[in-house]
């Protein structure tokens, strides 16, 4: 096994480890603020990395800047999404909730 | 070679319904009439050409089957393109007065979609453009049962909507595992490969309960009544006449293309019993409705199940009664179109004279309405099966067929169903030549209407002198069978 | 090792779609819904064929979740019943079950005999490519050899607009735009547009030779619409009878001249001129873009006007 | 094809055409109405008369068409389609003149006229019809245009009517459906007349042979009103006189019992019919009618009740007539479906004027009436006499035939039978008709109109006298040329021939 | 077993599941749901089980199916049309003879 290889699936244990850690905070994390924290950041840092572990592997220089394009827009599009989410949260005048509480609105809003 | 007829079939009323939808009101009408004028006559021109040339198929895109979609015309298909042609026809222009101009700007696209999802079944011989064109049917049909808007017609949309969708599926998981055995599409190849192995016995049934769901035939009905009673009066005569036609006509075509008469006789067997129970249920049931729509709605189910019939009796060791058996269930189809089309018409007259659906309402209709009384009881005599009439031809051929094969018990399910249709087209009867007071309190629709009814219905009755013309179209019967 | 992939792929398929209609909160079921989408999108992936891929995870998982979230919304108003476990008793259960087994019991029986398929219709399609004017076998399949379908799919993709148009009720108010007045979002959109479009074209461009063509360019197309009118550009258009309708019937209108003109010349229909097919399939494919993401834009547009927030109501 | 050899066809299409006309004419047309129906029936008449000039000199005009793969519609006029294809048109021309004046001022009359002209345009298809299938079809297109006029009046009572009407006849459709097409099925698309090939066909296989039979004589025996399918009969009374002037003496019974004869004469043959012993039971049941009939007339109050079971009595001389074999009792089976068709006409059209002139609907009412209406009640009079069968009334001959043919036929029982209806008959008639001409009249009329006239209007009495007259004719000049009886002889002549 | 045909019995019990669904459920959207889960499974077995008979991609199927998501998606839209519309008339959201006698 090269090094090339150990790195690349470093990288990409990496990455997916970051996505785990998105999805955990997405469930443990008490309201939609925190929620997004967690979901964006993670998601960002988890994407790069296994971009970043696939450029590894291509030949091509287009190829590699297509990736990191990818990486770009989806960074710029989970920005803007979180934003919004937190924006429209704000609106709704969703409050801030402490550690332990749980959201009941949407739960309440299923049933 | 002359693309133009066939091709013809589909482009108009594409154009149609693109043109209906694009145009302003005035426009709109006047283009729609204009095509449904060149559709007729491309129909008598594909008459012509076939009368010239025979049977016929057409590549699409000049790539031939099985890579490219074949379409072909053969007597079956050209009945029922020139049996659509007709009855569409007519139905539109009873729409065109009938319907107000709101509903009539809506009316136009969907009626042309539908038409052109039904030619392009008729004419279609692959699997796979089956499966679309009755999507497409489906989904106009659809919508035209939510024309009226109200939650009566959205409930019967909706069930419908949902067989519809549910009968597709079961024909499309039945071409998936053709294809994956055949690796074919086309009808034409798949019946020169088609052995009768378990997963092709699995393929067609998928395909034949699904067909049979949007066919309506008993136990797989109840959406149909309140779909075909509670649409608007031209919609419910375009989907009794030529809708249900659509996926019986896939049912036939898979039957007799792939030679399923020489398959167990328990398929034809099974298919026979629920043709027998339609009719006796749906006669039953059309003889306990007290609303006119739903007499005959149901009474589409007890057809149904006439045309059921014909599949225990196509087999392979009595070809001549065979043939006389499938004779018989076109020449049914055929009146079954035209008359149940006219009677719905009639109907709608019926219940826009009294303004009441209830079957009370009608007192005294046949003396200030006799015009649209006649055009119900001419249709009536036709789906009663009573001489002279396209209905009492069909089922003259079919028992015949029946008694040749001493397959007795067709024949007593036919009586018996004669006679629940006689009783309840005379209950509607019986209720119209009462007399009551108060004399001529009934609205008097526009002559068209009257008229549209009518030629419907003589039509149905002129059927029983003229079948020769219609089974003239079809192969003889060595070809049928193989 | 890739059994063991596809194993679970399917398992997680199975747990999802159980999920999906069984668990007790509609919008969950909705999520699972959209999440199967997904998951499926990779199904396709393994399956060999990206272009489903594509289109499952534009068209089936994003479009059908949003439109069915969109609904549940509405929804919200009604009575809506969860489904209720004491149904286990009833006959529907056992009909049901026993409706659901047979067909699994019977589509194994017919799966699991060998299959030997007479007519090798892949190679046809190989020997054809050249002259279908494209290089992707799937587009050449879709637009050439077998268009005749994709007409009729795109007449139904326009009827079933037209049946929303149908329900929309004549009293209602037009649609008051209810942009999202967000600055942030005005200033990153009016930066994304071009390259929605960007994407849409690429899209469709590329599907002459690889996975892409007009359906998935619709999508990406529905969606810059969408975000159009998110931030409240220009979508009086759609509000126009004229425009709304002569959008969806563009790319029918032209599929249809374009496949009738040989009928001019003797040829059969939606035959395509020798040597130039590949021209007429990039109009053909151009203008079914547009409609496509017309239409799917309008379904949206078309669900927003529906008055349903009825809180009042018993 | 020349003209001639569709002649046929036009004297189906007179009735038939003007039928659809009168259906299109707006109900206040009544002047343009009548006209083109009292045409047509001229017409008819005249077409009937170069038809029987035709078939007299030998020939068989003969139209067909092709309807289903090697099953025609045929029409054709051969000597018995004459006989009663005859009766037929001349008893239209009466019956319109009648029912227009019973029908004046009355509602519905463009629907009425629409159907009655249908009516005779099947009756006219069933004496034409050239094989069973058109028989069928016209048998089955009759059934259709009476309803109507059965339930004319609206009635709850004329609905039920039509209910029960329906039930028997479509039910024996149904069964002589059965029949026919077991027929075409198994023996063959035969024509009237290929008695050989019939014959063949009962030899190879007689159970079939038989059990088609029996279902073409059950289809029939149901608008023949044979014992036990009689009781619609009665029932449909409560359709206006005309109504069932048509359904008595033209249409429904006779086209029941033509149908018989069609069956036994010219499907199986009479020899072969006789041999296999099917005529027998026929017979049996035919006299059983016959006193059953006339012993219920008996008891029945209503002026047109009793007319009813007269009819259902006297219809079946015209099944036991066919049963008898040898040429004396087919002539007085033949001729008795045409003089009694004449009779009974003008018995239910004197029962009518009773009811529409004096509202009188019982016997016991009709006290008196030869006084108020002497030329009525001499019209009901000489029908009643024929119906008992004293001469020279045309009913004497029917009867004098089916003696003697009975004893040709070595069936001496018949005889009895004779005799024993014939007391009966004069048992139900000469009370009434004592009770016409020599008992006074009892307080006022029920309801009387039409005071200022003698008798009643002539559109009413003209017709009435005019079948009276042909009645007495037909028994007076029983030996001319032109006599039903003489054209009985013909037909019996060319059955009995080969 | 390959792949293709691993996934041609998934579409298998995917059609299973939907049809058991289909009929269990009363509330329409989630008999739409069904009607999707069927229709994904239906196109499963199309590609799936055509491309073990080869060993290898079978493009026709794949065309086929990618026609029939859209129509599937189109009926889906319908369908929540007509859903939504009955929803507001009625504030149901099953039909009248799933309703009970509630």
């Amino acid at each position: 096994m090269s090094l090339l290889a150990i790195l690349q699936s470093f990288l990409l244990i990496a990455g997916a480890l970051m996505f785990c850690i998105g999805s955990l905070g997405l469930i443990r994390f008490p309201d939609t603020y925190t929620r997004i924290h967690a979901l964006t950041k993670a998601d960002n840092l988890g994407l790069g990395l296994i971009v970043l572990a696939l450029i590894l592997n291509v030949e091509s220089v287009a190829l590699a800047l297509k990736l990191l394009l990818i990486w770009g827009l989806v960074m710029i599009a989970s920005a803007l999404s979180g934003h919004l989410v937190a924006w429209e949260a704000d609106e709704q005048c969703i409050p801030l909730c402490q550690p332990g509480e749980t959201e009941r609105h949407l739960e309440s809003e299923d049933e | 070679m002359v693309h133009f007829p066939m091709a013809g079939l589909v482009v108009f009323p594409l154009l149609g319904a693109l043109v209906s939808l694009a145009l302003s009101q005035r426009w709109r009408t006047l283009m729609s009439f204009a095509l449904i004028l060149a559709l007729l006559l491309n129909n008598a021109l594909l008459l012509l050409q076939f009368y010239s040339q025979g049977m016929f198929n057409e590549a699409m895109g000049n790539w031939p089957a099985p890579l490219g979609i074949e379409l072909r015309i053969d007597g079956l298909a050209l009945i029922f393109s020139l049996m659509s042609a007709i009855v569409a026809s007519i139905c539109a222009l009873y729409a065109y007065v009938y319907l107000r101009p709101a509903q009539l700007k809506l009316f136009w696209p969907f009626f042309w979609f539908l038409w052109v999802a039904l030619n392009s079944i008729w004419l279609s011989s692959d699997l796979f453009n089956l499966y679309v064109g009755l999507e497409l049917l489906s989904l106009a049909a659809v919508g035209l049962v939510a024309l009226s808007r109200d939650a009566l017609s959205l409930a019967a949309a909706l069930r419908y909507l949902f067989a519809a969708l549910l009968g597709s599926i079961g024909y499309l998981l039945g071409v998936a595992l053709l294809y994956a055995t055949y690796g074919t599409l086309s009808l034409v190849e798949l019946s020169q490969h088609f052995s009768l192995t378990l997963s092709s016995s699995v393929a067609l049934g998928f395909m034949f309960i699904g067909l049979l769901m949007k066919t309506a035939v008993f136990p797989m009905h109840s959406w149909l009544p309140p779909a075909h009673g509670g649409a608007l009066t031209p919609v419910s005569a375009l989907l009794s006449a030529l809708v249900i036609k659509a996926s019986f006509y896939i049912v036939l075509r898979l039957w007799t293309e792939l030679s399923l008469d020489s398959a167990p006789t328990s398929a034809g067997l099974l298919m026979g019993i629920l043709g027998s129970a339609a009719i006796l249920w749906g006669g039953w049931m059309a003889l306990h409705q007290t609303h006119l729509k739903l007499v005959v709605a149901y009474s589409t189910l007890a057809q149904i199940g006439y045309f059921m019939l014909i599949f225990p009796l196509l087999s392979d060791t009595n070809p001549h009664a065979s043939h006389l058996a499938f004779q018989g269930g076109i020449l049914m189809l055929l009146a079954h179109a035209l008359a149940k089309a006219g009677m719905f018409l009639a109907a709608g007259n019926l219940l826009f004279c009294t303004g009441q659906k209830d079957l009370h309402s009608l007192a005294g209709l046949s003396r200030y309405r006799p015009l649209n009384i006649f055009a119900f009881g001419l249709a009536g005599v036709s789906i009663m099966g009573l001489p002279p009439s396209g209905g009492f031809n069909g089922k003259w051929l079919i028992i015949q067929s029946a008694m040749l094969q001493s397959q007795w018990q067709w024949v007593l399910v036919i009586l018996l169903g004669s006679l629940l249709s006689a009783a309840y087209i005379f209950r509607v009867f019986s209720y119209t030549y009462q007399e009551v007071e108060g004399g001529d309190r009934f609205k008097q629709p526009s002559p068209l209407l009257e008229w549209s009814a009518l030629s419907l219905s003589v039509l149905s009755i002129l059927l029983g002198f003229a079948s020769m013309l219609v089974l003239d179209l079809l192969p003889s019967h060595s070809v049928v069978t193989q | 090792m890739n059994e063991l992939i596809d194993l679970t792929l399917v398992c997680i398929l199975l747990g999802l779609a159980s999920l999906s209609l069984f668990t007790q909160s509609l919008f969950r079921a909705v999520m699972f819904f959209i999440l199967l989408g997904l998951i499926l999108a990779l199904v396709w992936i393994r399956l060999d064929a990206p272009d489903i891929a594509l289109a499952e995870a534009a068209i089936g998982a994003g479009i059908t979740g949003i439109l069915l979230l969109d609904a549940l919304a509405h929804l919200r108003a009604t009575s809506n019943t969860p489904p209720q476990l004491r149904q286990l008793k009833q006959p529907r259960f056992w009909l049901a079950l026993i409706s659901g087994a047979g067909v699994i019991l019977l589509l194994a029986l017919a799966i699991s005999e060998p299959l030997a398929p007479a007519v090798a219709l892949d190679l046809q399609v190989s020997e054809n490519l050249t002259n279908s004017g494209v290089t992707h076998p799937i587009t050449a399949i879709l637009l050439n050899f077998r268009s005749y379908d994709t007409l009729l799919e795109v007449a139904v993709l326009v009827l079933a607009a037209l049946v929303a148009v149908t329900l929309r009720q004549s009293d209602e108010h037009p649609v008051v735009n209810e942009y999202l007045p967000n600055p942030l979002l005005h200033a990153c959109l009016k930066l994304f547009f071009p390259m929605i479009f960007l994407v849409s074209m690429y899209l469709l461009w590329a599907g002459a030779a690889q996975p892409g063509g007009a359906f998935q360019a619709g999508a990406v197309l529905a969606a810059a619409f969408v975000l159009f009118y998110l931030v409240g550009l220009k979508t009086q258009l759609a509000q126009n009878d004229i425009y709304l309708k002569g959008g969806w019937i563009f790319g029918l209108a032209l599929f249809v001249l374009v496949g009738s003109m040989p009928l001019l010349y003797g040829q059969p229909f939606l035959t395509y001129p020798d040597s130039q097919a590949g021209i007429f399939i990039l109009l053909i494919e151009l203008g079914l873009t547009l409609s496509i993401g017309w239409i799917l834009f309008s379904m949206f547009l078309l669900s927003q006007s529906s008055p349903l927030q009825k809180k009042d109501s018993p | 094809m020349n003209i001639m050899s569709l002649l046929p066809l036009w004297v189906l299409m007179t009735s038939f055409l003007a039928a659809i006309v009168i259906f299109l004419l707006p109900e206040e047309r009544h002047r343009l109405r009548s006209t083109i129906n009292i045409g047509a029936a001229i017409i008819k008449i005249g077409l009937i008369i170069l038809l029987i000039r035709l078939v007299a000199q030998q020939e068989t005009p003969e139209v067909s068409l092709e309807v289903l793969p090697g099953l025609s519609l045929v029409l054709r006029a051969d000597a018995l389609a004459m006989l009663f294809a005859g009766l037929s048109s001349i008893l239209w021309l009466c019956t319109t003149l009648y029912a227009i004046g019973y029908l004046e001022n009355a509602p519905n009359r463009s629907r009425f006229f629409g159907y009655f002209s249908l009516c005779v345009a099947s009756t006219m298809g069933i004496s034409l019809a050239g094989n069973l299938f058109t028989f069928l079809i016209f048998y089955e297109l009759l059934t259709l245009s009476t309803y109507p006029l059965v339930v004319h009046r609206g009635t709850p009572q004329s609905l039920k009517a039509g209910r029960t009407y329906l039930a028997y006849t479509l039910s024996g459709g149904v069964v002589l459906l059965v029949g026919v097409a077991l027929f075409y099925a198994f023996a063959g698309d035969l024509a009237f007349g290929q008695t050989a090939q019939m014959a063949e066909f009962t030899h190879t296989s007689p159970i079939a042979s038989a059990i088609i039979f029996l279902l073409l004589i059950g289809g029939m025996a149901v608008k023949a009103a044979l014992f036990p399918f009689h009781g619609w009969l009665p029932t449909a009374m409560v359709a206006p006189a005309p109504v069932s002037a048509l359904l008595h003496a033209v249409a429904v019974v006779k086209a029941g019992a033509f149908g018989i004869i069609r069956v036994v004469y010219d499907v199986f043959g009479i020899e072969l019919a006789w041999q296999q012993g099917y005529l027998l039971p026929l017979s049996l049941i035919a006299s059983f009618t016959i006193l059953y009939g006339s012993w219920r007339a008996l008891q029945q109050t209503d002026i047109k009740k009793r007319l009813a079971f007269s009819t259902v009595s006297q219809v079946s001389y015209i099944i036991l007539g066919v049963t008898l074999i040898g040429p004396l009792g087919t002539i007085g089976g033949l001729v008795h479906l045409l003089h009694q068709g004449l009779m009974k006409v003008t018995l239910f059209f004197c029962a009518g004027n009773y009811a529409e002139t004096l509202g009188i609907h019982k016997i016991h009412e009709l006290n008196g009436t030869g006084k108020r209406m002497p030329m009525t009640s001499a019209a009901f009079t000489l029908g009643a006499l024929g119906m008992i069968g004293i001469p020279p009334v045309a009913g004497f001959i029917s009867k004098w035939y089916l003696g003697t043919g009975a004893l040709a036929a070595g069936m001496d029982w018949v005889i009895w039978v004779l005799i024993g209806s014939s007391l009966l008959n004069a048992a139900y008639f000469l009370p009434v008709l004592y009770r016409i001409w020599f008992l006074p009249q009892q307080g006022q009329w029920p309801h009387e109109s039409f005071t200022q006239w003698r008798d009643t209007i002539p559109l009413l009495l003209i017709p009435a006298l005019i079948t009276a007259a042909l009645s007495v004719a037909a028994g007076l000049f029983a030996g001319s040329d032109l006599s039903p009886l003489s054209w009985a002889r013909l037909i019996v002549i060319r059955e009995y021939q080969p | 077993m390959s792949s293709y045909l691993i996934f041609a019995y998934g579409g298998v019990g995917l059609c299973g599941i939907g049809v058991f669904g289909f009929i269990l459920h009363t509330h329409l959207l989630r008999r739409l749901i069904a009607f999707n889960l069927l229709g994904s499974g239906t196109f499963l077995i199309l590609v799936g089980l055509s491309q073990s008979g080869r060993g290898e991609a079978d493009y026709i199927p794949q065309a086929l199916v990618l026609t029939g998501i859209v129509v599937a998606v189109a009926a889906t839209a319908l369908a929540l049309v007509l859903i939504r519309r009955w929803a507001a008339l009625t504030q149901h959201a099953t039909l009248p003879e799933d309703q009970g006698p509630s």
